[in-house]
């Protein structure tokens, strides 16, 4: 069972001493990362290493969604899973591997695909929610959740040479839908199964998402004013850019003053494709 | 000055649409050939790359006079829906960075 | 035994099919990566994501040196040892994990403490080094013994919530000397012992080392003509710069035109500081 | 103009230094104090730095009138020795970052 505790027992102290003796961190960031919780959904190119950071740096519970087994041709990038966890969910084989690093961390895996009738009272039980799963539909179901359940939503994704990186619904800013109030296309969508990925693509963005995470928890954000939209390109000179994004928008349907989204609708619907669609994409975009 | 010189990059996989180059230099009219007593403006600058960098999937790019959804457009790193968005009255050097949003993981 | 093969096995092509169907990577970049061989000095914060990558990726032979040991205040950050490799040397435990995801992955660990003896023979079996290590002295055995063996070296360090990340001695461009001809006095250096770090950071910095790594093996670096520091900071805005770094340097002693460093010397006299010095700094910066 | 604005930033550990404050706006005389007839150069900035940001340390910072060994020099993003290093003539705006090089791991 998870429960808050008031300090750090003697273990903690020194698996976490590097962390401990930070100035901007110390004991009091260690144990609010203690005190915290974290759902993961998605245990793929992103979540893997997330994950593996997030459990193994003192996240006290992480809960891991992923209806998903492990495949052979997911271990290039995937790197939290093994040769021996191949055909086992996702999810445990995930937190298989935090418990290995970190056994005191509470992880509850999910053996499930997210929707729009289980979606709200998952995300209500956690502190903070990382996106780290592939397509249109889930990623505007985990945002409408997340602002209706109130929660920060750290975003990452990643394809061939390129990753992005975005807080939503944190401190004023906005969320997916402010920047995106309509889906693309559906033949304008690529995943990773389809149009490829360097293994270490997802890994930086993954690991980026941890780092936010972490910030989140730990009260290292509170002072944050801009809202940030990070590029990377693993390819390109500069790797990285940080661009500066807009507010939260009044007229936003889900955030803004007036919403009209009040509870979950049909994701697949809306996005004319699902989490599941596995057939190629028309044009490699 | 009667010509804009224009960085314009493409992200995300949207340099696909053009031969894979990320980086282009384009020079457009300093007034807009929509309407010559005004400054060029981010839609020339859109309208101009779908007439003449573009034969194919324009619809990739432009739907309804603009771009379609699924594109970011940066302004000088920033996001354009700080900076007018379509109307944005560009200068000479800008950035202007057309990125297409990632949804893979 | 470690063979370079004219083309990839079924196993392969399954296993890494995510990145054949890369248009700019290929099954010619990952044959390439398949045929090469990468030595990682340090097996810590660094090398561990660093290690998990290149390995899980496809590098064909991984050499990795430490000569530490797993201790507990370890696994916070280096997330490639478990609590059940405590006490193992650090290069075996590391090996164990890559072999965990990927057995047919070459690696030798080399539990041993790099020196001016044996620097130089293990460095010129591999075809890039990456400097994982903690230490000033270290750092210039490195560089000194890569441009003697005409080896491109991958640094990347870290420490608090700052990281750094450059490649030396590649394409034309500097080496560690042609930076920093002479060594901080010691009591400027601090380690992540004394330092502290939180833990993602190493993390970021170790796997962008893996990504410089692949990209100088698969040959996507061909094109590159200028040579650039990258500097991270997990809790400021931006949190990556890419800085333009200076040429290789004429005068450089080691890679310059009349090199006066033509065999490796006493990097512990040369900087005032050892591999193995454990003393807190004296100011900590 | 008889004052520049310089953008100073210290990382890596620099800004230990300085309170922990890594972003410093520096007004400094467009005149060089040590040569009137010049403009100011970097090295009076350096010098400026040391004698009004710090009283204590001093050598952690400058070392023989330049910055110690292990300090590295950007200037608008550029490495300083491709810009005349301690010579560099200051404009106004310039973003000047003294970084500490790091080697833990
Ligand atoms: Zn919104
Ligand atoms: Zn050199």
């Amino acid at each position: 069972l998870f429960e808050k505790q008031n300090q750090l027992n003697n273990e903690e102290i020194r698996r976490f001493g590097r962390q401990l003796i930070l100035p901007e961190f110390g004991p009091e960031g260690q144990l609010k990362l203690r005190n915290s919780s974290i759902l993961v959904v998605g245990a793929g190119g992103l979540g893997a290493p997330a994950i593996l950071y997030l459990g193994a740096g003192g996240i006290g519970k992480l809960g891991i969604v992923d209806h998903d087994d492990v495949d052979i041709s997911n271990l290039h990038r995937q790197v939290i899973h093994k040769e021996r966890t191949q055909g086992m969910n996702k999810a445990v084989s995930a937190m298989l591997a935090v418990h290995e690093i970190h056994p005191q961390c509470h992880v509850t895996p999910y053996p499930i695909l997210l929707d729009s009738s289980n979606a709200l009272s998952l995300i209500k039980q956690y502190d903070v929610v990382l996106d780290a799963t592939d397509n249109v539909a889930t990623r505007y179901l985990l945002n409408d959740a997340c602002v209706l359940a109130g929660k920060p939503l750290v975003s990452g994704s990643a394809l061939r040479m390129d990753g992005q990186l975005t807080v939503y619904n944190h401190n004023g800013g906005p969320c997916y839908r402010c920047i995106h109030p309509v889906p693309p296309p559906p033949e304008t969508v690529t995943n990773c199964s389809d149009g490829g990925v360097l293994g270490v693509i997802p890994g930086v963005i993954g690991i980026l998402q941890a780092l936010e995470a972490i910030k989140i928890v730990a009260g290292l954000t509170e002072n944050q004013t801009s809202h940030s939209f990070l590029i990377f390109n693993g390819c390109y000179s500069p790797m990285f850019r940080s661009i500066k994004l807009r507010g939260k928008k009044e007229n936003c349907l889900v955030c803004g003053e007036n919403p009209t989204i009040t509870e979950l609708i049909d994701y697949v619907e809306f996005c004319g494709s699902g989490a599941t669609d596995k057939e190629a994409s028309l044009f490699v975009l | 000055m009667s010509d804009l010189t224009i960085n314009v990059e493409f992200s995300g996989g949207m340099e696909l649409l053009f031969n894979n180059v990320r980086q282009h230099k384009i020079t457009l009219p300093a007034k807009s050939p929509l309407d010559n007593s005004k400054p060029a403006q981010l839609r020339d600058l859109i309208f101009y790359i779908r007439d003449n960098m573009m034969t194919e999937k324009k619809d990739l790019f432009v739907e309804k006079d603009t771009v379609r959804p699924g594109i970011l457009v940066l302004i000088n790193n920033v996001d354009w829906e700080l900076c007018d968005e379509l109307d944005y009255e560009l200068e000479d050097k800008d950035e202007i960075v057309f990125i297409s949003t990632l949804h893979g993981g």
